[in-house]
């Protein structure tokens, strides 16, 4: 057993809750009557519909491109007909423009054929990633295939497969690496080949031990001359999910401030982009179904469903047998960087990686009092930051002077907010200091 | 706002914040009843050496702690926050650092400067630059000079007590240790309390005069160890101040040079109380654990300062005090290492 | 500033809306340093009276000699001089009273009361108004002290003037050096609670 | 040009000017000032004598005040006493040196009015003047000896010793046998409550009329204040009662004030020393005088 | 060039400081100090004549103001290599005094007399911290208040401050000390210390301006607007005024200075840190400000009362 590795600074460790889904195998989700398909489900510009009102179409057809800028193309998750081109809700805009179809039940599945990738060049292989409408699961939807190709300066080294899974509840990826980890295994094969690289690890926490012997027996497979993959275990701390926080456990190396990875040599993907990555490229099938897990004590039966981008929380609910009464907060993500919502019908989108229903005993609803001062979430703070200082600076109305306690490093991981015995909201402090202090 | 569609929801509104939305099981009234909880067995130690009269003035402290939280949370317009233990951590505290004679009329001033000057002046607990408890007694020791410093009483048999019930015999006013060798020397001190190894035990498991909760040295680690151990606090206070008296005192505190006593100095007087739960204490003390040691290292030459060369037998409650202010500065210099530095800077 | 004040206005600004001591914050060094009683109180106050009201005169009455260049100077001159002059005579007519004060009588010299009041007022106005000016700062002053004072020496020793009035001693931390800043900040505080109180009265009667 | 010479005519003007108003307060208060000390000193003295205004001190009893001075001349050192003569003498005073094993060394007479001895610089120079060239004197400290009808009644010292915070100064009175018949503190700043309390009636009492052999082994002891001997220190009983009482507790070392032992031990050492100091050199003194037949007025 | 001339400067101080105690010594004696309450411990170049040095009549001791009053020796004790001896008395010792001790016939000449005083450094240094820390001009004299709550905001501004007062203070202090024994004294003038001493902290400030404007004039961007803030400021003309009443002698009029000017930098500098935090703090409306600047600071001058009655030498 290698010596499990983490993180140097701060974090915390929250109840894992992850018993609840871990064993569920991965379940498909009937479709639904209706998609809801969010126009802009990546970092960047969002999508034009390049279809019209009406139109019919068949499951994997491109339905929206981005013409300019950042962005990867939308694809229809389902055969059937464009009801219509208007908006949803969604979690963190109160409704964003979405293409809405009505699913064709009748309408025959669509096939994909299995090509060998081996044959096709990097740059191939890249717009294969593109085409397929990859964007980075586990995260904000950063798109794949501009995170693939690092600037020309950068000497990558490595590649990264973050399957740390730090969030409590969520067992999404876990499943994923249990169940496809020959696909997960492969797809870090064809963007090792679009780096260039020949190491790879991929880190996963050591709360997931089925995980990582699966993980680990199917890249002792494929590794061999010019390809080494080896799982990396790691000490289950949250947040070590986040990338740099990730890269500095497997590799030590630090990522300076406002830096991307690769101007360390390290490119980081999700496992389950990995295996996203696999499916484009090696079946031609884009992104629009994703493992979603539902999980806490609120909803009757939790599930590690896979389900079309799409698809509405109420129809999962509706599935799912329904809540319970006494469910108090639904949230859509993880519990410690996830949104609280308050409508159903929110649909998932590519980067929705659970749903969370949690009930009182759950959450803690205790009002915040001032600061103590007890400086935990310095101690927490995986970042160095002055979470408490930065605080205290919103409420006297300071927030312009709080760029000195790096409030701009603050990638909101919440663990501050996590264990202040105060139980003040530092994240939504953070949150009005960036909008008010000055670089 | 569109109604559920699902029939198998109940209606309700479900609470939207930000995240986390989960929290762990730490609160403020929990650290601070955890702390009252930990100085529980000192009290009741000190009420078997000293007598019922140690209850009584810890109890009216209390009392008044709270009872002044209230009205100045009432007064000041402020959401009356006294079920959250920190009054009452207070009124314990200020009374464990006053001696066990003096008259209960005391500790109801020193909560109201410890609890409304020293505390919601500032803007309540948070915001306090002082330590409350120990404002509360400089001021009790700059307005009772004379009760401060001579309402000591002997340690009692431990089987006396119940007779104290029984007859009501006052109890014996005697010196603390310190202010023995202090003011009558060494040779006088050796002769009232003995010297060596006993002296170490009996001095660190209680039975020597002081004030009402500082004697147990034993009941007080077990405490801190406690806090420690559910992490409440960390070891780098109590160590420094405790090491760094134990050395300073080492250094200077004999004729010559290395001739002072480490460990006597760490038994004696309110050294492992301070150490362990004054400074300790979150709002006065700095956050970063660099900080936090040189905190540590301030209070305990400021405490052998005091102690060998001023003017008080007891130095560690006037150098908590003088190094409160101070916390911030030391956290400014000893903010948190960020994760990394900007681009472009030093790896 | 306008030529025509009234004495009354005169008087009352420097004892009330201006006082030195609560209101203008100057001074503030044997507001705490030696208000321990009232008796201190009034004997600085009437230093301090004294060097005001000959220095503002002086000044007023020379202020169409005095070259610009060196007003700062020549009023720095005048008022070491009067210091200078009460300071001699309290050592030799109330000695023990000057014992108490200390350097605080010297240090007169150095208030910024005084300074102002010359730069603000007397080298302006008529002489009749600056004397007026001047009594009237410089009994805000005393008042000021007598407050304080009348405060720390009851509370402290329970004696007003000297006399026994309570008959024990309630407080001693009232008599103490340090005491003095809290017994300033706290008046100050006072007077600025009735202030808003006053404004609210005001503000709801209208 | 014009201006600088007008702004330094005017300051030169303002400043002579206000150098008039300073001298003219300095020559008018300078006397007053002096007479106010002076009479400030004989108030402490007569009230440690026991005299008051109510009580006051009858005409025969005499203030004669001793200056001492330490002389050096070439190496040696001497101890120089100004003592004031007898009406009858050539000479209102007389300078007696006496070498540091208290043999007498020289006396000389000294030719001065008495107001000009209570100049210090002037009384030194009258000194120097009389003593002849070659040699220095340091003033070291003045003491009074108090007659009645010619019979000495007491000696009063005054003092300066360290005390917890800076200096104690204290005047004492001592009895022909040096016996103390009791102290003032003149001068402290020690802590209000604590040590200030040496000011107070019930401590500086215990020092009353303690005999010499009792006082030059005094200490001072760490234990409450008995309340009937704080009582008569206090003056709370009838006179006799006070009179047993101080009786009684005469021989005892002094009782510590509360919470200010050190202060306390600084005073009693203090005094202690003073008194001792004293009493060996008007032995030397006295006996040197008589020795000499130098008729003193005391 | 500068620094080299103030090396030299240190050194010839520090030379100054050291003298006395290399004069002092007879070639024989290499040390004397106080050791406890009672004790001098003499310690020699080499073995002693035990005899001599263990024999309490062969030794003459008295404080230099008394030589009229041999202090009685209980006991001297010749450490077993003879190096040194341990002088015990009868009773206490006045350590502030001098004392003066003879010995007979210890060495080759009849006598060997030397003083044992506490050193004058540990002297010096403790008019210092006694102006720094024991009797902090700012919480326990109650001298510059206006300043101190005016420009305690900061603490950038704190140290500034602090620092051209301490500069003011030493200047101005030296050149009143020169002025006093030099003029007011021997003319007896001294009356008019008010009128000279305010009048050469005008002078130094005017000077201290004028110079640091020419030399350095980046410093003087960041320290001349408090420049004019002290020439009616009480703490400064406070120090001539106490060292005329002490009769100081200069290195200690130095040592005066030195200790009010970083008093007053202690006091600024601590009083600024807690005004940052006072400012993020929810003081009641009619504390806010000066009210709860006098609080604190009163709170600072209770804290500071843990100093009282601090001996360090």
């Amino acid at each position: 057993m290698k010596s499990l590795l983490t993180f140097l600074k701060g974090g915390v460790h929250p109840p894992e809750a992850k018993g609840q889904t871990a064993s569920l195998p991965i379940e498909r989700m009937p479709v639904p009557k209706e998609l809801e398909i969010i126009l802009g489900q990546h970092i960047g510009a969002p999508c034009t519909p390049t279809v019209n009102k009406r139109d019919e179409v068949v499951e994997g057809a491109m339905i929206g491109e981005v013409k300019k800028g950042l962005g990867v193309p939308l694809h229809a998750p389902v055969s059937g007909k464009i009801k219509d081109i208007g908006t949803s809700a969604h979690p963190m805009r109160v409704s964003a423009p979405s293409i809405t179809i009505t699913v064709d039940h009748e309408a025959a599945p669509v096939q994909y054929d299995k090509t060998d990738w081996t044959t096709m060049s990097a740059q191939e292989l890249l717009a294969k990633v593109q085409e397929g409408g990859i964007v980075g699961i586990g995260g904000a939807g950063f798109p794949t295939h501009v995170k693939l190709s690092p600037p020309k300066d950068a000497k990558i080294d490595q590649l990264l497969l973050n399957g740390a899974e730090c969030e409590p509840y969520i067992t999404a990826d876990h499943r994923q690496m249990l169940e496809h980890a020959d696909e997960v295994v492969e797809g870090a094969r064809i963007i090792m080949k679009i780096l260039g690289v020949s190491e790879c690890k991929i880190g996963i926490e050591s709360n997931k031990p089925d995980a990582i012997d699966v993980m680990g027996k199917a890249a002792a497979a494929v590794s061999g001359a010019g390809c080494n993959i080896v799982v990396q275990p790691l000490e289950v701390k949250y947040p070590q999910g986040s990338e740099k926080q990730l890269i500095q456990a497997i590799t030590g190396r630090k990522v300076p401030a406002m830096a991307l990875p690769s101007a360390v040599g390290v490119v980081v993907q999700n496992v389950a982009t990995a295996s996203a990555i696999y499916d484009a490229v090696v079946y031609g099938k884009p992104l629009y179904e994703k493992v979603v897990t539902i999980s806490g004590k609120g909803i009757n039966k939790p599930a590690n469903l896979l389900v079309k981008v799409g698809t509405k929380v109420s129809d999962i609910v509706d599935y799912l047998g329904g809540v319970k009464p006494e469910l108090a907060k639904i949230i859509m993500g993880g519990p410690m960087m996830g949104f609280a919502v308050s409508s159903l019908d929110i649909p998932i989108t590519k980067t929705t990686s659970s749903i969370l229903f949690l009930t009182e005993d759950e959450i803690d609803a205790t009002p915040h009092s001032d600061c103590i001062r007890c400086g935990w979430c310095l101690d927490a703070c995986p970042m160095g930051l002055e979470p408490k200082e930065i605080a205290i600076h919103v409420e006297a109305n300071k927030a312009e002077d709080t760029a000195q306690f790096g409030v701009f490093d603050c990638f909101e991981c919440g663990s501050c907010a996590y264990i202040c015995p105060a139980k003040r909201p530092l994240v939504q402090f953070v949150r009005l200091a960036k909008m008010k202090a000055k670089r | 706002m569109q109604a559920p569609e699902s029939q198998s929801l109940p209606h309700r509104d479900w609470i939207v914040s930000v995240s986390p939305h989960v929290k762990s099981n730490e609160t403020v009234a929990k650290i601070m009843w955890t702390v009252v909880a930990c100085l529980m067995p000192p009290l009741f130690l000190s009420v078997f050496i000293f007598g019922v009269q140690t209850l009584i003035i810890t109890a009216v402290s209390v009392i008044s702690c709270v009872a002044v939280e209230y009205v100045s949370q009432k007064a000041l317009k402020r959401p009356v926050s006294i079920m959250d233990g920190s009054a009452v951590l207070t009124g314990v505290l200020m009374a464990f650092v006053i001696p066990p004679g003096v008259s209960i009329f005391l500790p109801v001033l020193g909560a109201v400067m410890a609890i409304y000057i020293a505390k919601h002046l500032f803007g309540g607990l948070g915001f306090n630059i002082f330590n409350p408890a120990l404002m509360g007694r400089a001021f009790l020791l700059a307005t009772f000079p004379v009760a401060m410093t001579s309402a000591w009483l002997a340690p009692v048999d431990g089987f006396a007590i119940f007779s104290y019930f029984a007859s009501g015999v006052d109890a014996v006013s005697t010196a603390t240790p310190l202010a023995v060798m202090k003011e009558q020397g060494m040779a006088k001190f050796v002769e009232m309390f003995g010297s060596g190894t006993s002296l170490y035990t009996s001095f660190f498991l209680g039975w020597r005069p002081g004030c009402i909760g500082e004697t147990s040295g034993l009941l007080l680690v077990l405490g801190g160890a406690f806090l420690i151990y559910k992490k409440y606090i960390t070891y780098h206070i109590p160590v420094s101040v405790l090491g760094s008296i134990a050395v300073f005192t080492w250094i200077f505190g004999g004729e010559g040079w290395f001739g002072g006593d480490p460990i006597l100095a760490v038994v004696t007087g309110g050294a492992i109380l301070g150490a362990f739960f004054m400074a300790t204490d979150y709002v006065t003390g700095p956050s970063t654990k660099t900080g936090q040691v040189v905190y540590g290292i301030g209070i305990g030459a400021l405490t052998v300062i005091i102690r060998l060369k001023g003017g008080y037998p007891e130095g560690i409650c006037y150098a908590i005090l003088l190094m409160n202010p101070l916390s911030s500065v030391i956290d400014g210099f000893f903010k948190p290492k960020r994760f990394a530095g900007p681009v472009g800077g030093a790896k | 500033m306008t030529n025509d004040k009234s004495i009354s206005e005169l008087l009352s600004r420097g004892i009330l809306s201006e006082n030195p001591i609560f209101k203008l914050a100057l001074s503030m060094c044997p507001a705490v340093g030696i208000s321990t009683t009232v008796m201190n109180g009034v004997m600085l106050g009437i230093a301090v009276f004294f060097v005001q009201v000959f220095s503002s005169v002086t000044i007023s009455l020379f202020k169409n000699v005095i070259h610009p260049r060196i007003r700062i100077p020549s009023y720095t001159l005048t008022i070491a001089t009067w210091v200078t002059v009460i300071d001699l005579v309290l050592a030799a007519y109330m000695p023990g009273a000057y014992a108490k004060m200390g350097i605080f009588v010297k240090l007169i010299v150095a208030f910024a009361i005084i300074t102002m009041r010359l730069e603000m007022f007397a080298c302006k106005e008529k002489v009749s108004d600056s004397f007026w000016d001047a009594v009237g700062m410089g009994l805000g002053f005393m008042v000021g002290m007598v407050v304080i004072g009348a405060f720390r020496e009851l509370f402290g020793s329970g004696m007003i003037l000297g006399y026994d009035v309570l008959g024990y001693k309630p407080l001693l931390f009232f008599i103490l050096p340090s005491a003095g800043f809290f017994v300033v900040g706290l008046m100050m505080a006072f007077f600025n609670w009735i202030e808003v109180v006053y404004k609210q009265k005001k503000g709801a009667k209208a | 040009m014009n201006q600088i010479l007008t702004i330094t005519f005017r300051l030169t003007v303002s400043c002579l000017l206000a150098a008039l108003v300073m001298g003219s307060a300095f020559i008018i208060t300078n006397k007053a000032k002096k007479h106010n000390e002076h009479v400030r000193e004989q108030k402490v003295v007569y009230s440690l004598l026991g005299y008051s205004d109510q009580n006051p001190a009858p005409e025969s009893v005499h203030l004669h005040e001793v200056y001492r001075y330490v002389v050096a001349e070439a190496g040696q050192q001497f101890i120089g006493y100004l003592v004031p003569a007898p009406h009858d003498a050539a000479a209102p005073f007389t300078f007696v040196a006496l070498d540091l094993d208290g043999k007498m060394a020289f006396q000389n007479p000294v030719n001065a009015a008495e107001e000009k001895i209570r100049e210090a610089e002037d009384r030194k120079l009258a000194i120097l003047e009389a003593i002849g060239p070659g040699k220095e004197i340091t003033f070291a400290e003045q003491t009074i000896v108090v007659t009645d009808n010619g019979q000495r009644i007491a000696y009063l010292l005054g003092g300066k010793f360290p005390g917890f915070k800076t200096f104690i100064a204290v005047m004492m009175a001592l009895d022909p046998k040096y016996t103390l018949l009791g102290f003032e503190v003149l001068e402290h700043e020690e802590d209000p409550g604590l040590g200030a309390e040496i000011e107070q009636d019930y401590f500086k009492n215990q020092f009353k009329d303690k005999p010499f052999e009792v006082l030059k082994g005094l200490d001072v002891v760490k234990a409450p204040l008995p309340a009937e001997y704080q009582k008569a220190l206090e003056g709370d009983l009838d006179e006799a009662e006070i009179a047993k009482l101080m009786e009684k507790y005469r021989g005892n070392d002094i009782y510590a004030l509360t919470g200010a032992t050190i202060s306390s031990k600084f005073v009693t050492d203090g005094l202690k020393g003073i008194a001792k100091k004293y009493a060996y050199r008007l032995g030397a003194l006295d006996s040197v005088l008589k020795e000499q037949q130098i008729a003193v007025s005391f | 060039m500068n620094m080299k001339r103030l090396r030299q400067l240190v050194l010839f101080s520090l030379a100054v400081l050291l003298l006395p105690g290399w004069l002092q010594a007879a070639d024989f004696i290499t040390g004397q100090s106080f050791s406890g309450d009672n004790e001098i411990t003499v310690t020699f170049a080499g073995p002693a004549n035990t005899e001599v040095a263990g024999d309490i009549t062969k030794y003459t001791i008295y404080e230099e103001a008394d030589p009229d009053i041999r202090l009685a020796l209980a006991s001297a004790k010749v450490a077993d290599d003879a190096k040194s001896v341990a002088l015990t008395f009868a009773d206490p010792l006045n350590t502030t005094q001098t004392h003066v001790v003879s010995i007979a016939g210890l060495t080759g000449e009849a006598i060997t007399t030397f003083t044992v005083a506490k050193p004058y450094f540990g002297y010096l240094l403790s008019i210092m911290i006694s102006a720094l820390l024991i009797q902090n001009f700012v919480f326990t004299k109650y001298l510059g208040l206006c300043v101190f709550f005016g420009t305690s905001k900061k603490k950038s501004t704190a140290k500034g401050m602090g620092v051209v007062f301490t500069l003011v203070m030493v200047i101005s202090a030296a050149m009143s000390w020169f002025f006093f024994q030099f003029i007011l004294v021997p003319y007896n003038l001294g009356f008019l210390q008010i009128v000279v001493f305010i009048g050469l902290v005008s002078l130094t400030v005017q000077a201290v301006d004028t110079i640091l404007r020419k030399v350095n004039p980046v410093l003087f961007n960041s320290f001349g607007v408090y420049l004019v803030l002290v020439i009616a400021n009480c703490i400064v003309i406070a120090v001539p005024l106490i060292l005329a009443n002490n009769n100081y002698n200069f290195l200690e009029t130095m040592m005066l200075a030195l200790g009010a000017g970083g008093g007053f930098l202690l006091a600024l500098y601590l009083m600024s840190s807690v005004a940052e935090r006072l400012e993020l703090a929810k003081i009641p409306p009619s504390f806010k400000g000066l009210p709860m600047a006098f609080i604190v600071a009163g709170q600072f001058a209770m804290a500071f009362l843990g100093f009282s009655g601090l001996q360090l030498f």
